[in-house]
């Protein structure tokens, strides 16, 4: 472990809430979407981090991993496939103009 | 799939051959390298071919054909030739150019003036490497420059030349059997006058 | 001299993908951010590889970079309006979500830092020690092996995802 | 023979001998480190530019014409005469470009271009990096040129440049699933993903036991190489920057210094596919007499030459060829061929196993062809031309 454990964790919690900002505070939906990956992605570091430090059974650390990255690159697709037909539909791809449950 | 295959071959063959082929300089038949190594080898003009237009002189430089009759100016569609008639010391016109200047920036050798002028004095000629330091001025050709000999143009376009000398002698014996035939008519109108 | 070298380096590329993490979230041109989410990804791969998980980096290089952002861009390509220069990109709750995530954030950084992270493992020494680095022959094991079966809903779950896609995307 | 064989190995550690002297030890990683990336940086270019010289001499010879030959002997200084035009030429971005991503693209695209050179094995044990992943990063990055061009194509805000974009990334999307997957069997064969590793299980028969010999390795070697053709946007595949349709696809905005830099990556691209094939499958440095690195510069170019062959012979594919023989002909062939691998190795007799694997091959592209039947419309009936 070339940098103490701390560090890293700072660094995801840091990631972590750098995404939940853009969550809350993006109005474009393909602009949040980004975000939730940045915060899937602070996690995967957490998981890597305690699969080195043994704290965690190193393999299972890293099978998570693949898991969180698959399931995030699913997570994204189908994501992108509701903003695809919502900006077909509406013409419009930010969140406060779509207000309607049902058009 | 094979269709591809074969494609290639043919083209792995030419690849191949290419090395053996004779390199004819005017190989435009099939089969030879075409490559022309432009400046030293060059492809012979073909005799109709056609660039920046010159005036033809029989014998003298003075003694040119043009007759400055300005028809080629007129019919030219860029206008790039611009004529000034000689006068002689009494102000009377003389059937001689003084100033005869094409731009050949605008000239598009269309070969016009050629066809229009009824004295044969300006043909198309095949020297096309033509190049000027400046924009404009080196490439308005004065009358000098614009002059050139009749063996120039029986060297570059031998069957025009046979022709054209062909008719200019015929018109020569007409005029001269014309002159003879009735030399009186003349003298008979002046005394009434 | 070389750990001191690759500590700087690590802490550089730390210090950069927090840059850009940041350039996600605040930057108006959308284009700009998906760039700087690369940015960050590849960063985070890099931080995997100063621990020895390669397979995890190339992983996530391989499956963020090449695919999850391409289809990113893809959609922001087709979503893009050129007026969408002028609209403002941030909705106006941006001040409470700035105190909350910054509690937040002291909160978890104070726990962070007071904890001793050798109490996990139960041997002295106050950084815990270290496993081993995981290579691909053991995780291949591992994921055949001990987790055949999550892996296998996962492949099922990526089906689901792909046909979803497809017919929420279809133009019918 | 062993001397020249590891000549510039020895030659390195001579440098490092020498340096040794006055350098402490870790100093002495650096430098070895720098002598292999500055053989590489320098490698990289010079191939890059002699390729040039190369294609056009080759496609030349192909069209019955002989090629650049009046710089230098035989043209030989060509490409430095290229070098010095794209400098002196102007760089214009256009106005609408937004200038950061304009610029970013050309040094991004150039980024996995030279990184991929790192895990290629260029001879016995004169490899940069011997990553235990080696294949996998070189997957990996090549990946990360799709977002390169596409930033180009985007930051162009130039229709033709949008349209090569969209063709780019549609292509090289489609084009890696068959890639990876091409490139398992020799995973498979090989027990390991490193490129050296993967060379030295093709050693038997002194030298010759290459797996391009086994039918799932010659299959396996025309998919891995048709993708790799296709991955940097050579003739057949060439639809990005079709110069006819799209005048000249992403890099349309790109002049001078610039458009040189698109011009490298494509080429180093070119160099680093057909390296990394050749050591797939072609048994890389793997040889009975030549030293290592002359068989692998030998097997490197000749793939080169078939590269260029294809672009002085080919048309260039519709979009919706290119797509469906991506996902519809070598996608489900390289599965079948990961499985003709499995059964390979888990038959024991060679009749049985040659017998097998041929079989299921040849009946699967079989089948893929008659399923691929290109779409012919209906002759039309003229009731009242005749």
């Amino acid at each position: 472990m070339l940098i103490p454990l701390e560090h890293i964790l700072i660094f995801s919690t840091l990631l972590f809430a750098i995404g939940v900002y853009g969550v809350l505070v993006r109005r474009n939906v393909v602009g949040i979407l980004i975000s939730i990956e940045l915060i899937l992605n602070s996690v995967n570091v957490n998981l890597i981090a305690f699969s080195r430090s043994n704290a965690l059974d190193p393999v299972m650390g890293q099978v998570f991993a693949i898991f969180v990255i698959t399931l995030a690159a699913v997570g994204a697709t189908v994501g992108l496939a509701i903003v695809l037909a919502l900006y077909r539909i509406k013409r419009t791809v930010y969140t406060d103009e779509i207000n309607l449950l049902k058009w | 799939m094979f269709g591809v295959l074969r494609g290639m071959g043919i083209t792995f063959k030419n690849f191949v051959a290419s090395y053996f082929l004779p390199r004819k300089p005017n190989s435009l038949e099939t089969g030879g390298m075409v490559t022309l190594q432009y400046p030293e080898e060059r492809l012979p003009e073909k005799e109709r071919f056609r660039n920046f237009p010159f005036l033809i002189y029989d014998t003298k430089p003075d003694d040119l054909r043009c007759v400055a009759c300005d028809i080629c100016a007129k019919e030219c569609p860029p206008k790039c030739i611009y004529i000034v008639r000689d006068n002689d010391e009494q102000g009377r016109p003389l059937k001689k150019p003084k100033v005869f200047d094409i731009d050949f920036t605008v000239c598009m050798n269309c070969g016009i003036c050629e066809e229009a002028c009824p004295f044969d004095a300006i043909f198309m000629d095949h020297e096309f490497e033509v190049g000027g330091p400046e924009r404009q001025q080196s490439l308005v050709y004065h009358m000098d420059q614009l002059l050139k000999p009749a063996t120039h143009f029986a060297k570059i376009r031998p069957t025009d030349h046979v022709a054209i000398e062909e008719k200019r002698r015929k018109e020569a014996e007409k005029k001269r059997a014309a002159a003879q035939a009735q030399p009186k008519p003349p003298e008979a109108k002046p005394p009434q006058a | 001299m070389l750990p001191i070298l690759a500590k700087l380096f690590i802490y550089g590329v730390l210090f950069l993908s927090l840059v850009a993490a940041l350039g996600v979230v605040l930057l108006p041109n959308i284009f700009h951010a998906a760039l700087c989410l690369v940015g960050t990804l590849l960063g985070i791969a890099a931080l995997y590889l100063a621990l020895q998980a390669e397979f995890i980096a190339v992983v996530q290089v391989l499956l963020y970079v090449g695919a999850v952002m391409t289809l990113v861009i893809f959609a922001i390509m087709l979503t893009h309006r050129i007026g969408d220069m002028t609209i403002p990109q941030t909705n106006k709750q941006s001040l409470p979500a700035c105190l909350a995530l910054f509690a937040f954030v002291v909160l978890i950084g104070g726990l962070l830092l007071k904890t001793d992270w050798s109490i996990l493992v139960g041997t002295g020494g106050s950084v815990a020690s270290v496993n081993p680095p995981v290579d691909t022959f053991m995780l291949g094991k591992a994921l055949l092996g001990e987790y055949v079966f999550p892996f296998e809903v996962v492949s099922v779950i990526l089906i689901a995802g792909l046909i979803g896609a497809i017919v929420v995307a279809r133009k019918d | 023979m062993i001397f020249l064989d590891q000549i510039f190995v020895n030659s390195k550690k001579a440098i490092l001998n020498l340096a040794s002297a006055f350098l402490p030890t870790d100093a002495i990683l650096i430098v070895s480190a720098l002598i292999s990336i500055g053989a590489i940086a320098a490698f990289g270019p010079f191939t890059m530019m002699y390729l040039t010289w190369f294609e056009r001499k080759l496609v030349g010879r192909i069209q019955n014409r002989i090629g650049p030959n009046r710089v230098g002997i035989f043209g030989l200084l060509q490409p430095i005469a290229d070098g010095i035009k794209m400098l002196t030429k102007e760089d214009i971005v256009p106005a609408g470009a937004d200038k950061v991503v304009h610029f970013l693209a050309p040094v991004v695209v150039v980024i996995p271009a030279l990184l991929v050179f790192s895990v290629v094995p260029f001879g016995r044990n004169m490899v940069a990096i011997d990553l235990n992943i080696g294949l996998l990063f070189f997957l990996a990055v090549s990946a990360m040129t799709t977002i390169a061009i596409f930033m180009g194509s985007w930051a162009s805000r130039n229709k033709f440049s949008l349209l090569g974009g969209m063709r780019t990334v549609a292509q090289l999307v489609s084009y890696e699933v068959p890639m990876v997957l091409a490139a398992v069997p020799a995973i498979l064969a090989s027990g390991s993903l490193s490129t050296v590793d993967i060379v030295e299980a093709q050693g038997g028969w002194n030298g010759l036991k290459w797996f391009v010999f086994t039918p799932w390795g010659f299959v396996g070697f025309l998919m891995f190489y048709l993708c790799g053709v296709a991955e940097c946007n050579r003739t057949p595949f060439d639809i990005p920057e079709a110069e006819s349709e799209i005048v000249a696809g992403f890099h349309t905005e790109y002049s001078g210094m610039k458009f040189a830099l698109w011009y490298m990556a494509e080429f180093m691209s070119v160099f680093t596919i057909s390296a990394l094939t050749a050591t797939l499958y072609l048994g890389g440095y793997q040889g009975p007499w030549l030293p290592s690195w002359a068989w692998f510069m030998i097997k490197t170019y000749a793939l080169v030459f078939v590269m260029m062959w294809f672009r002085g012979t080919l048309p260039r594919l519709r979009v919706d060829q290119m797509m469906g023989l991506a996902w519809k002909f070598l996608l489900p062939l390289t599965l079948i061929n990961i499985l003709v691998t499995g059964l390979w190795y888990f038959t024991s007799g060679l009749g049985l196993r040659l017998g097998l694997s041929i079989g299921i091959l040849l009946v699967s592209s079989w089948v893929l062809v008659l399923f691929n039947r290109p779409y012919m419309p209906e002759k039309r009936v003229y009731e009242f031309a005749e």
